[in-house]
């Protein structure tokens, strides 16, 4: 039980910030019915952000306990906001010109693939190359917050489970019950005919973008500071996001947290029982996916965009 | 002054010149009927009338403001409503949701209007939960006009309203757009059924190939033989 | 409604053999959670004949269509398929698509569905093709076999571009022909997969009168010509009047009537639920 | 999305020449003034004579674990400048380094590029033992031969790549070492390796000796790019074992140490010459405290052997030598004394060059250098250091503790 | 800045400045050129104004307009030329080229190439999106080295020469192709591109933990050895020298190429095209859809085989990084790149998209070449977003926005054959 309790938490983690990430795949794929191949340097550059600004605050100086949680949100702001405007960049350069020219769908999964190199070896550039940067030591992350079942649940666990949870439920809200979230939907259904309707289709998916961009470069922050980030740390939980994204139910918006908390749970449940292994980790995610999607073609919830079924 | 003023414009796709200089009004209270054969440019005119489409030359006004080169997401403002060509209803909204959808540009729908459109498409009402993509292709027409009616239009265009509609419901439909216009709302009506459409609008224009042939009243139109022989498919040389 | 289609008046003698049955419908119902669009619905086609389905918007004709072609599977009912002549009667539910068609059913869609970026050329051919043996290896190496199948294709697809009159556009594109030679390419393109009988929804929506003449025609001339029996949804009341042997109507996904034009166009449940009252038409055909 | 490791996803599928060698286009003997800048600056002080000869070096300069091949790239560029410096080469000696980024993929390219380049007539590396045997064979069939300072693994000298030798211990001997250490203290071993052929061997060398002395162990393979190791580290801590040994590179390490300690692990914990390098104090921080390290690697900071080495690497570095620097340095002079005494004789070619280095018997500040057959150095001291307050110290020769 | 080979050496020809890297056979390629740019054209033009009179004979029924290259290279006449060109380039200029550049044009160029022509089936023909392409490429790869004796597990039969492992590489690429594709291939667009994608990772990664069998990242051992062809009269020993590799790497892609155009051309390649299209009216009209995207999966998977084999002949050592997920997402970056659905396009595009690199090499520092390339794809795709030779059967689908969907499509989830049960 206490093993089950440190997995499920561990699980939780990691799938809330495939959550967030999924929720940009999700939401582009919404309104354009294309994978933004280039989301994962998205996320990765809401990691580099946050670290200048971290950074730059807390120094080599001891830092009191007070501070810490306004450093800690002051990450995570800078990381949205550099991921939403690499996001709005991103659609500008790599979408918009495509748009307008009606290019095939596979051109801008390829431009999106160009923009992708082209960030992830910008910032390699700028930065550096290292696969393992680190976030400065400003608090405990290690520090034992609870304990369930003789599992001691950590502070940092707590964050961004408690994190991810607030914005996601805030993004849901935003999607499913403003005016915002109907001309995203239907931009998404049927774009000519939505701007019929009054709605402006170039605004509506910026700010898709952006929002995507916002919870994306948000959940960098909480990854580098979980772990380690590098210029190419979008790749691999790309990928996973991409694939929860997809379990639950592409264009999903719940879909895409439930797919991602479940994926995370999944990647970290299935590879601690005794006869698998650990190593195995990333083929349990990918043949989980395999298995739902054949099971269900559509993921769990369907393609339903800002709907729960 | 009429409400709508297409002044000799001239609509391209890519290097192909779909209008080719036309010029037609509406007067405020009318219904306008444009009539050609598939492929004339009905559709191309309307789209540019609502601002999907922009003119390369010529000047469209709109109680007397141009509005030519505006988006159409703008224009709804000014209350320009488009009924588009193939319905194009939202298909995975319920019928209840593609009809807020046409009040989008007011913070809350009608409620008025809402009745009222039930009441004209009662089967509407029967579904209001059905996704629109599941509808038969005449439900989704009724959706269609009833979308287009949430957003209060002054100026309504109508795509081909009655294609795929059972002859009882045409009928209906055409006593819609009269009853529509008597209300106020001002119609630019495109339609196959070229005998309904004139016997209902107080002027037309035939388009063939991207330019306007013939105009004149409803009656003068259906009295024309050209019209008679190539819209309405009637042998007269006997 | 003196129009120049009725040049065969339906009356006079359908090739249609009664005991010869293409598709039976038995006591067929489908539900789409609590819409039900088909209620207990029964009819028989005929070999030879022209059938007309008509009936108001939502009747259930389109989804009567998807389920002769295995698109939809009813819950109750059957429905048993013997397209060509000799065939023994098989059931088509939860048959596949391309299934169906082999079994000799081709369909066109309410709304146009060619291969836009192939030629009209190739999209008949395609359609024929789906008949034929050879494999992709002797496709490959140019194999006589396969070969000699090539040749057939194109000059069969040749064939029926004529009968649809499309010689001319042999070479263009499909997306770029006009509205009217696309409805008349996907006929080419059904009737090249050598089917018994053909599903033709709302042909002629859309189009002018000049076209839904050539319509007519044609779809006249597949029948008698080609001995390919009609099912055909229509909402234009001159054209259908003016071909179909037999009419079923039906209004709330169940059968109302069925019978001769003639019979149908007086009976008073199709008037009240469909074609709606006389004066409106003889009004307007007045003017 | 898309871009993979390091420097550049797409050259790891390739086994073209030179696809990641940062700095060694270098120019035939023909063609001087094409030259790089890396290449001349370690031709530093030039001697009057015209012939050039180049020594290459093969090991990681960019990527997680480019510490440990920088380390040896300076100590082998130190050298051949102190060479050159000398005057009485009657040569000039050129350095041309290729990065493998210590990974086997991309291994060949980085051999090719030395390999093409007919100048050069003696390797020094590669440093990483995956690259060394992604291409022993390919720089055997050159006839171009090795001297490695640290690739490690225990099989390199019996796959038949008669090119190479090494002047250090094989892992065999260090983890056996290792593994007597461990079985004085502890009763059961948690062994992870980050299945490299270094990383791999050496724990499977541990293995050996601790199943044969009677020691409990369990073991876990985590592939070297992982950098999320929370999941093996709580599988770690869960166990319950008495001694945690990694087989794999420095940033590696670093990873896994803080990822135990955020797991809570207790327990001992132990790595071997891989992990021993600076990136392992910085990347794993205060976590690091309390880590072993085995390595049969000198310290040149205290040896006093290495004094004038020493002196000479601060000066020219600013920073004290690292691991495997003097070992880098030991191994370029003893390829730098073959060259020079075939020179002495006329022309040198790499035919001549490889029976040179078999022959050879050299004396160097960290062994005697002098092969046997396989191309194994004869002499061998295991060491072990362990990681206080963010500095290792040497602890002393492990038989001794 | 690399060794001349000894040809060009000797001539003592020698290029100077940025296109130094490329060596002397630029020059000489350029006088193979002119030789071949002459009768070329002759042999074009001639060709060309005699099918134009059979035309005009009245043979009507003469087949179909070819309809590849459109566009730039639309007429017959240029793109025969062209074609000489290309294929006298690829005779002429390799043994001028410099080692370096002989090895590129090989482990590089050739190689992603033949990637290209087996992804072009899948994705530019057929329509499927596969993200998991290099998985085969990898089979293929592991396939080669454990018949050679290179893997743990040893043949039980004994060893051969790497070559003769094509037949079993495609034999077990089919199978591995219609494995995933049996499953799969009903998903829609977007969900076959994430289970493909999710299918290469899984080889991958597999390759990496299955150490027993693969080797894991240590890459076989010993290496793949040079292979050698042995026909009893007469006995061809492959060495360490490219050109070798890229002669017979030449025949592979012309026989393939040959292969593929007759397929392109036939009742396969319209099924294909029809499916892409349209798939619904694609089985309404007989066709088996299942059957022929099987059919293209299995195809592709199997190109990707031999090229797979090639390499592990060729390079003799791979490791579980080779067949990264990037890669083959780069596969299908270079058909799109080349154009989607053109042969030749996506030849060019592989071939442009693999030398960039290596030219950049010279030009920008190592590390911004990602950057460059990244840059140069997205201009590509911005300004030209057919690809550098569009397909003519693609280059309808260049529609204006406000087409992108027929209202059927969304109406009719049913008709998609997956959701049927009303
Ligand atoms: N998106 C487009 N791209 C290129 N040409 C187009 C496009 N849309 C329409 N056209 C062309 O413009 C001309 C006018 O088309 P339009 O749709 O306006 O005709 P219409 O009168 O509405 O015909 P229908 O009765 O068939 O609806 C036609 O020749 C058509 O082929
Ligand atoms: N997939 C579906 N899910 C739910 N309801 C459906 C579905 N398909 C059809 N229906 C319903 O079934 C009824 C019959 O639809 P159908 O398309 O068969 O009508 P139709 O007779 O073809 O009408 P029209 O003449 O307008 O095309 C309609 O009310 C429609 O809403
Ligand atoms: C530099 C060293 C840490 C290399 C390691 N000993 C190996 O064999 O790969
Ligand atoms: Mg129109
Ligand atoms: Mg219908």
């Amino acid at each position: 039980m206490q093993d089950f309790m440190l997995n499920l938490f561990s699980g939780l983690t990691r799938g809330s910030m495939y959550a967030l990430i999924a929720l940009g795949y999700t939401l582009v794929y919404g309104v354009l019915q294309l994978i933004n191949f280039a989301h994962s340097e998205v996320f990765m550059s809401g990691a580099f952000a946050s670290f200048i600004v971290v950074n730059a605050l807390v120094g080599e100086n001891q830092i009191p306990g007070w501070v810490v949680p306004l450093i800690f949100l002051a990450g995570l702001l800078s990381g949205g906001l550099a991921g939403a405007s690499v996001a709005w960049g991103l659609e500008r350069i790599a979408y918009r010109a495509l748009r307008r020219r009606g290019a095939p769908k596979l051109a801008f999964l390829i431009s999106a693939i160009g923009m992708s190199f082209l960030l992830s070896a910008l910032a390699g550039k700028l930065f550096n190359r290292y696969t393992n940067n680190q976030f400065p030591d400003y608090f405990n992350k290690d520090a034992v917050v609870f304990t369930v079942f003789g599992a001691e649940i950590r502070l940092i666990q707590v964050i961004i489970i408690f994190g991810a949870i607030i914005m996601m439920v805030f993004l849901d809200r935003l999607v499913s019950g403003t005016k915002l979230g109907k001309s995203i939907r239907g931009v998404a259904e049927d774009a000519p005919t939505a701007a019929l309707m009054g709605i402006n289709i170039d605004k509506t998916i910026s700010r898709t973008f952006v929002i995507g961009g916002a919870l994306g470069g948000a959940a960098g922050f909480l990854y580098g500071t979980a772990f380690v980030f590098s210029n190419t740390m979008g790749f691999l939980p790309g990928v996973k996001a991409f694939a929860a994204a997809v379990l639950g139910g592409i264009g999903n918006i719940r879909g895409a947290m439930i797919g991602g908390l479940l994926l995370g749970i999944i990647e970290v449940l299935i590879p601690a029982l005794p006869f698998i292994g650990t190593k195995w980790t990333d083929v349990v995610a990918f043949v989980v996916l395999v298995m739902v999607l054949v099971l269900r073609p559509t993921g769990i919830l369907g393609e339903k965009l800002g709907r729960a079924a | 002054m009429a409400l709508l003023e297409v002044d000799n414009i001239e609509v391209r796709y890519g290097a192909i010149k779909a209008i080719k200089g036309i010029s037609f009004d509406v007067a405020e209270g009318e219904i306008v009927a444009l009539l050609g054969a598939n492929g004339a440019g009905k559709t191309t005119t309307q789209k540019t009338v609502s601002g999907m489409l922009r003119p390369s030359l010529g000047e469209i006004r709109f109680d007397g403001k141009r509005i030519d080169g505006i988006p159409a997401h703008e224009l709804i403002h000014l209350g320009i409503c488009h009924v588009p060509e193939g319905r194009r209803v939202f298909p995975r909204m319920s019928i209840l949701e593609n009809l807020e959808m046409g009040a989008f540009r007011f913070k809350k729908p009608d409620e008025q209007i809402l009745e009222h459109v039930f009441e004209m498409f009662p089967r509407l009402r029967e579904r209001i939960k059905q996704q629109a993509g599941t509808l038969s292709g005449g439900e989704q027409q009724m959706l269609a006009i009833g979308r287009a009616l949430m957003g209060k239009p002054r100026l309504l265009l109508l795509d081909e309203p009655s294609m795929g509609l059972a002859p009882l419901i045409v009928n209906q439909i055409f006593d819609i757009i009269k009853e529509i216009n008597v209300e106020g709302v001002t119609v630019l009506l495109v339609e196959q059924n070229a005998s309904k459409a004139l016997a209902l609008a107080n002027r037309g224009y035939v388009l063939e190939t991207g330019e306007i042939v013939l105009s004149g009243t409803g009656k003068d139109l259906l009295a024309d033989d050209r019209v008679r022989a190539a819209y309405l498919g009637e042998e007269i040389a006997h | 409604m003196t129009t120049s289609m009725a040049k065969t008046p339906a009356s006079e003698d359908p090739p249609v053999d009664t005991r010869d049955v293409i598709y039976e419908v038995d006591d067929v119902t489908l539900r789409f959670g609590g819409v039900t669009s088909l209620n207990h619905v029964s009819l028989k086609m005929y070999r030879g004949e022209i059938l007309a389905i008509i009936g108001p918007n939502g009747a259930g004709k389109t989804s009567l269509f998807n389920s002769l072609t295995g698109v939809y599977t009813p819950q109750e009912g059957s429905i048993m398929l013997a397209a060509r002549v000799g065939d023994q009667p098989v059931s088509v539910l939860g048959q596949k698509t391309h299934i169906i068609n082999r079994l000799g059913v081709a369909r066109t869609f309410q709304n146009i569905r060619l291969f836009p970026a192939l030629t009209a050329l190739e999209n008949i051919q395609v359609g024929i093709e789906t008949r034929q043996k050879a494999g992709p290896v002797s496709n490959m190496l140019g194999l006589p076999w396969a070969r000699r199948e090539q040749r057939e294709s194109v000059k069969r697809a040749y064939e029926l571009l004529r009968e649809v009159g499309l010689t001319q556009r042999a070479n263009d594109l499909a997306g770029s022909l006009a509205y009217g030679e696309q409805r008349r390419l996907e006929i080419a393109r059904a009737l090249g997969t050598s089917p018994g009988v053909i599903l033709l929804d709302e042909p002629a929506a859309g189009t002018n009168p000049v076209e839904k003449q050539e319509l007519a025609d044609l779809i006249q001339r597949i029948n008698r010509e080609d001995g390919v029996s009609v099912l055909l949804i229509e909402h234009d009341m001159k054209l259908v009047m003016s071909i179909a042997h037999r009419l079923v109507v039906l209004n709330f996904g169940q059968k109302i009537a069925e019978g001769s034009p003639e019979n149908i166009q007086k009976n008073p449940d199709v008037i009240a639920a469909y074609l709606g009252s006389e004066d409106d038409e003889t009004a307007e055909g007045e003017i | 999305a898309c871009s993979n490791s390091t420097s550049d996803a797409k050259s790891s599928s390739s086994a073209a020449p030179a696809a990641s060698s940062s700095s060694s286009s270098a120019a035939p003997a023909a063609s001087s003034d094409a030259a790089t800048s890396e290449t001349s600056s370690a031709a530093g002080g030039a001697s009057n004579s015209d012939t050039v000869y180049k020594i290459g070096f093969q090991g990681p300069l960019s990527g997680d674990n480019q510490q440990l091949g920088i380390n040896e790239s300076n100590g082998v560029e130190l050298a051949v400048e102190q060479a050159n410096a000398s005057g009485d080469l009657g040569f000039t000696l050129e350095l041309v380094k290729s990065d493998d980024v210590g990974l086997p993929d991309k291994s060949p390219a980085a051999a090719a590029t030395l390999i093409q380049d007919t100048g050069v007539v003696g390797v020094v590396g590669p440093a990483f033992s995956g690259s060394t045997k992604a291409v022993g064979a390919t720089y055997s069939a050159a006839n171009l031969a090795l001297i490695s300072p640290s690739a490690t693994n225990a099989t390199l000298t019996t796959s038949g790549f008669t090119a190479f030798h090494r002047i250090v211990p094989t892992d065999a001997v260090e983890s056996a070492g290792t593994a007597k250490w461990l079985a004085k203290t502890v009763k059961s071993v948690f062994i992870v390796d980050d299945l490299s052929d270094y990383g791999k061997g050496a724990a499977d060398e541990l293995e050996k000796g601790l199943k044969s002395a009677g020691i409990k162990t369990q073991r876990e393979g985590v592939d070297a790019k992982t950098t999320d190791y929370s999941a093996i580290a709580q599988k770690v801590a869960t166990s319950g074992d008495e001694a945690l040994f990694y087989g794999g590179y420095d940033a590696q390490v670093s990873l896994f140490a803080r990822a135990l300690k955020s797991a809570g692990y207790k327990g001992v914990t132990v790595t071997g010459n891989g992990g021993k390098s600076s990136v392992f104090t910085e990347g794993a921080g205060d976590a690091g405290d309390g880590w072993y390290f085995s390595c049969g690697c000198l310290d040149a900071t205290t040896a006093p052997a290495a004094k004038d080495f020493e002196a000479a690497y601060v000066k020219k570095y600013n920073q004290p030598s690292s691991t495997y620097s003097p070992e880098a340095y030991d191994a370029a002079n003893a390829m730098i004394s073959v060259i020079k005494d075939l020179a002495a004789k006329g022309e040198v070619t790499r035919e001549d060059v490889m029976a040179g280095v078999k022959a050879l018997d050299y004396k160097g500040i960290t062994t005697q250098v002098k092969f046997t057959e396989s191309g194994e150095v004869e002499a061998a001291t295991i060491n072990l250091y362990r990681q206080e307050k963010g500095v290792i110290n040497l602890l002393g020769d492990m038989k001794d503790q | 800045m690399y060794l001349f080979s000894s040809l060009a050496g000797s001539l003592g020809i020698s290029a100077s400045g940025t296109w130094q890297n490329l060596g002397s056979g630029g020059w000489m390629t350029a006088a193979a050129f002119f030789l071949f740019a002459g009768t070329g054209f002759v042999v074009a033009t001639v060709k060309f104004t005699k099918s134009k009179t059979i035309i005009a004979a009245g043979l009507k029924l003469a087949a179909p307009k070819s309809s590849d290259a459109g566009g730039l290279f639309g007429s017959p006449a240029t793109a025969k030329t062209l074609l000489l060109l290309v294929f006298a380039a690829a005779l002429f200029y390799p043994p001028t080229a410099t080692s370096f550049w002989q090895s590129v044009l090989v482990t590089q160029i050739g190689i992603y190439v033949l990637l290209a022509i087996g992804l072009n089936v899948v994705v530019g023909w057929a329509g499927l999106l596969d993200l998991g392409f290099i998985a085969f490429y990898a089979i293929g790869s592991y396939v080669t080295a454990y018949l050679v004796g290179s893997l743990p597990p040893k043949p039980p039969w004994g060893t051969m020469s790497p070559l003769f492992a094509i037949p079993f590489a495609i034999a077990v690429c089919l199978v591995a192709g219609v494995i995933l594709g049996g499953p799969t291939l009903r998903l829609r667009g977007d969900y076959l591109a994430i289970v493909t994608l999710g299918f290469g990772e899984i080889v991958r990664i597999v390759a990496i933990n299955a150490d027993d069998v693969t080797n894991s990242t240590r890459g076989p051992s010993p290496q793949v050895p040079h292979p050698v062809i042995n026909l009893g009269f007469t006995r061809f020993e492959f060495g360490l020298d490219q050109l070798q590799y890229w002669y017979l790497l030449l025949i592979i892609i012309v026989i393939v190429v040959v292969l593929f155009r007759a397929l392109e051309h036939s009742r396969t390649g319209r099924a294909w095209a029809a499916i892409r299209e349209d798939e619904v009216a694609a089985q309404a009209s007989g066709v088996n859809t299942f059957r022929f995207k099987l059919l293209a999966f299995a195809i592709g998977a199997s190109t990707s085989g031999i090229a797979g084999v090639f390499f592990a002949s060729d390079v003799g050592f791979f490791t579980p990084d080779n067949f990264i997920l990037n890669n083959s997402i780069l596969v299908v970056a270079y058909v799109v790149f080349g154009g989607m659905g053109s042969l030749p396009g996506a030849m060019a595009g592989a071939a442009v998209l693999t030398w960039l690199p290596e030219f950049l090499k010279d030009q920008v520092p190592a590390e911004d070449r990602q950057m460059w390339i990244g840059a140069v794809v997205l201009l590509m795709m911005i300004f030209r977003p057919g690809g550098l030779i569009p397909a003519k059967r693609r280059s309808a689908e260049l529609h204006d926005y406000d087409h992108h969907e027929s209202l059927e499509v969304s109406a009719v989830p049913a008709g998609e054959g997956m959701g049927a049960k009303a």
